[in-house]
């Protein structure tokens, strides 16, 4: 199978804005835009910590989806799969400040990180304190254990964000909100695969070459190449294949309570995925795992790319507590 | 000629706007093989802002054109080439305070601040298959030579050189770190953009001096 | 583009089955399974009327996605593509009966509507009483107005089953329950389209041709054809040809207030659905028609098809604050 | 033989599974430019299911035969062939109470309750490009044949022929009615499977009184 090159837009360059403008426009109650700054529709009161996160475009709904009550209080959208430049960054920070501070989370790939930094400099030219960053990351296949920092961030952050969302709802400090993200992030772990390429929306072209009777193991959210390429397998094999080193790189171990996400890299159906999830039930079951809650679905997508990411979080009464609070983004919803 | 003012470096950074928007393609057919397949696309499309605005700026310092185009790498580009080509053109910028032409030793210490700043934003380190295999040879070259003539040739040259080692490397920065031993072979996107950057300015120097190429 | 033919799944006989386990055990804390009915994992109150869906499996999230709290009481899964049998559309509306009447929903197709008379019949003769069907249709493709009863059920009956799941969680009789969901269906109309096809995952076969650079108007939920193949347009000259027809049919005029939904087939990018509703919203905008609320996301689709369908309501209050009740099902969820 | 017995009748039930699973692609490739794609492998699933039950049933009536074939294929299917094929068998049963043998005019009333069963249910008419286009001739030839062996062949043949007339007609019922023109040069799937289905019947029952076929 080929990527799907002709895509529905208008024009190349536009499409961020144009996506922009119709994202806000179908759900102007819950968020509303400035610029390339997505923010709540109703700010947060005054006097809590303020929580940015800004990233490139491509990967709808995230992070879109995830500006709202109990998540954040404004993404920065960059060109598609490129972190946006330090002075909009520091546009966000302004635009999230509510007096007592503002975290900017960064998942970690190069450009964000570096993006992330010039902007916290600017913003100690500028005299805007208060500020820090959080670098999350997740992703087992970019980095062996025990170099967790050179990890990229992938689908799995969608835990932290939704805790540490619902944790900035609270009458928190700054520290206290990085501390709550590092914790999240020190106990999710993802492993992505892929069976299809995407094509760039920009360029129209191929992001990668597979086979059709191919997957790549380990892909990053942009397509970057994972751990490496065999022959695809059933569903049950392709679990019994990724599980394991999830749970060892922890290690999650008898007796953890986790939340499971299956996150669906684009054009994955969601028949597939529901299948895929039955394994990985039955795995956890059997390794004395408990599930506490699972989400099965597309919330950080590349493109059209046909994959989907597996991730876990062990977690205590505390992140329990943090995952059911309530939320309302467009794409991310806690009753 | 043996200094450069305002207009001969307005002039320059239009040279090198459209010396990359030329390679646009072949710089994103290297970064599909190496990363994400976007950095002919947006080093094209952030010098091509950068040139705009100096186009547009009025009357120029040779602090503003440099500090224009920074800020247009910066933000125009986003990615962390927008940071670390914006960041070489950030940390000279103070050198230009008041400067009103650079002699040959001018701009190679404007290089070297920027090959400085390049490597403390990115921490990467010759070797790493990263711009900085490109770049720190090209502004050693430059501030060996003896003139601009010489510089600019033996920076090319050096550059293109530096970019020719990258196919043999294994990345240890970026988003081609991940590829491991897998990325041996294909030459690093960033370190041919700057070997086409400073070939590109030995092409303007030539005709702008009317030297033969 | 070819269709991805390859599926991530065990073996194709076993996929609904498998499907449903893993649905079911994903969003334990919503549904349950027995057999093949996806059941609310906390029943509703006795004395109210009970929902119930049959309909065929791979358009999910659809319906498994919309049972639970303000919903469906009950879906019956079909195979692939196909409606249940009579005997398991008996058993749902058993498991739904809470005492005051059972309304079983039939999204229209031949083999839907087919079942659900002969599931009736045996209602009747096995002395189950108080049981209606409602046949629900919203396609303008599949016959002219005048003939609106002849029309396919398609992705905007997504507003009926809201409506009248909120409805039938009030105190309200079975004919009343019937009476609301053909009000909210005489005020919906939908148009569907493609850029491709997409493969069934039983035969693994591709479901119709489609060029690369063409695309099918009025596409059935199945990729049974439309009104007709033309070059591929922008998306927003896509939307100028898509709307129109919509406006006109019920027709939606100035002044009135509607619901607006953007359905994903498939496999098109929320990028591309974001552009498009730009355009929606626009368009209603210059025709002084109000959108009350919007949703643009995968909520029916036919497996990978890279398409989608525009879908409008028009609301009154009565509509509206059925709109706004909470709803919690796994695809569906309204705080 | 003049008259058809539980046994045989379970025997023409499987002959029927067999041939109808020999054209599965055939019919869904029929289906495909027709409707979803499914016809061949619904109603081979289905029939393969009917005939594991009446094989698994003991001691079996002919009633007894005909509404488990009736239910497997309602409950086994779905779809509007599932309750059309199903409605087929459902609607004969009951003349089936307590008769043990089956002569060929008991036969050809039990096929046209059935015909009248499909078009109650489905509301299709001759001309409507449906199943009935195969099914109310091929009833019709079993009528007027004299003895079974002719009513099979002509019911073989005026099936065929049903089925082969649908190519041209616009479809009116079902799926396919909503490609208007588009469906005409296309054979109706329902109606190809009567066929077939008839065209097994007259194979199984030269074969079963060993007349040469
Ligand atoms: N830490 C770093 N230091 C120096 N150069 C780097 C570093 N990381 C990446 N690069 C350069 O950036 C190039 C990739 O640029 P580009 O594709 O525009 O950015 P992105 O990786 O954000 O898509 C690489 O080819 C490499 O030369
Ligand atoms: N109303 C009807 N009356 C008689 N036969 C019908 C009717 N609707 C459909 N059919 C038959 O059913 C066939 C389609 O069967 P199938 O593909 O198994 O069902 P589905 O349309 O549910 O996928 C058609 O070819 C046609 O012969
Ligand atoms: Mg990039
Ligand atoms: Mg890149
Ligand atoms: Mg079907
Ligand atoms: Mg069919």
């Amino acid at each position: 199978m080929t990527a799907r090159q002709h895509k529905l837009i208008n024009q190349p360059a536009a499409i961020v804005d144009e996506m922009l403008a119709g994202f806000c426009a179908a759900y102007s109650d819950i968020v509303r835009l400035d610029g390339r700054l997505v923010q709540r529709a109703q700010p947060k009161a005054a006097g809590k910590v303020g929580l940015v996160i800004g990233n490139g475009s491509g990967h709808e709904p995230a992070m879109l989806g995830w500006v709202g009550e109990g998540l954040f209080d404004v993404n920065i959208a960059g060109e598609i799969f490129t972190a946006p430049g330090p002075d909009s960054i520091v546009e966000g920070i302004r635009a999230a400040d509510r007096g007592a501070g503002v975290l900017l989370c960064v998942s970690h790939h190069a450009g964000d990180r570096l993006n992330a930094e010039i902007a916290l400099e600017l913003c100690a030219a500028e005299g805007i304190n208060n500020v820090d960053m959080v670098l999350l990351y997740d992703d087992i296949s970019s980095a062996p254990p025990g170099r967790e920092a050179e990890r990229r961030g992938t689908a799995g952050l969608f835990f932290v964000w939704k805790m540490l969302g619902a944790y900035c709802e609270g009458q928190v400090s700054l520290s206290q909100a990085k501390a709550l993200a590092e914790k999240a992030r020190d106990n999710t772990r993802s492993l992505a695969m892929s069976l299809s390429s995407c094509a760039s929306p920009v360029t129209g072209e191929v992001m990668f070459e597979i086979a059709a009777d191919e997957m790549e193991i380990g892909m990053g959210l942009h397509g970057e190449v994972g751990m490496g390429r065999q022959k695809s397998l059933p569903a049950d094999a392709t679990i019994d294949l990724m599980l394991p080193p999830i749970l060892q790189d922890l290690p999650f171990t008898a007796g953890d309570e986790v939340l499971v996400l299956l996150n669906n890299s684009g054009s994955l159906t969601l028949m597939e995925l529901y299948i895929l999830y039955r394994r990985v039930a039955q795995k956890l079951a059997a390794a004395d795992i408990r599930v506490y809650k699972a989400w099965v679905g597309a919330y950080a997508t590349t493109q059209e790319m046909a994959g989907f990411a597996l991730s876990l979080c062990r977690v205590d009464a505390q992140l329990k507590a943090l995952w059911d609070a309530p939320a309302n983004g467009a794409a991310m919803k806690q009753l | 000629m043996n200094s450069i003012g305002a207009e001969e470096l307005r002039g320059m950074l239009m040279a090198l706007a459209a010396r990359v928007a030329e390679e646009r393609a072949a710089l994103n057919r290297l970064d599909a093989a190496l990363g994400d397949g976007d950095h002919g696309s947006s080093i094209s499309a952030a010098f091509a802002l950068a040139a705009a605005d100096c186009a547009a700026l009025g009357e120029a310092s040779l602090q503003s054109l440099w500090l224009r185009t920074a800020k247009m790498l910066l933000n125009g580009m986003g990615g962390a080439s927008g940071a670390l080509f914006g960041s070489f053109f950030l940390s000279g910028a103070r050198q230009l305070q008041g400067v009103e032409r650079l002699e040959k030793c001018q701009m190679a210490a404007l290089l070297r601040a920027g090959l400085e700043g390049v490597m403390a934003r990115g921490k990467a380190k010759v070797g790493d298959k990263t711009m900085v295999d490109a770049l720190a040879p090209a502004v050693a070259a430059f501030a060996a030579a003896d003139d601009y003539s010489q510089a600019w040739r033996q920076a090319a040259l050096a550059a293109r050189a530096g970019a020719a080692s990258t196919r043999s490397l294994v990345p240890r920065q970026g988003r081609a770190k991940y590829l491991g031993e897998r990325a041996i072979g294909i030459q690093d996107p960033g370190a041919t953009t700057i070997a086409l950057l400073f070939e590109a300015a030995d092409t303007w120097w030539r005709n702008l001096t009317d030297e033969k190429t």
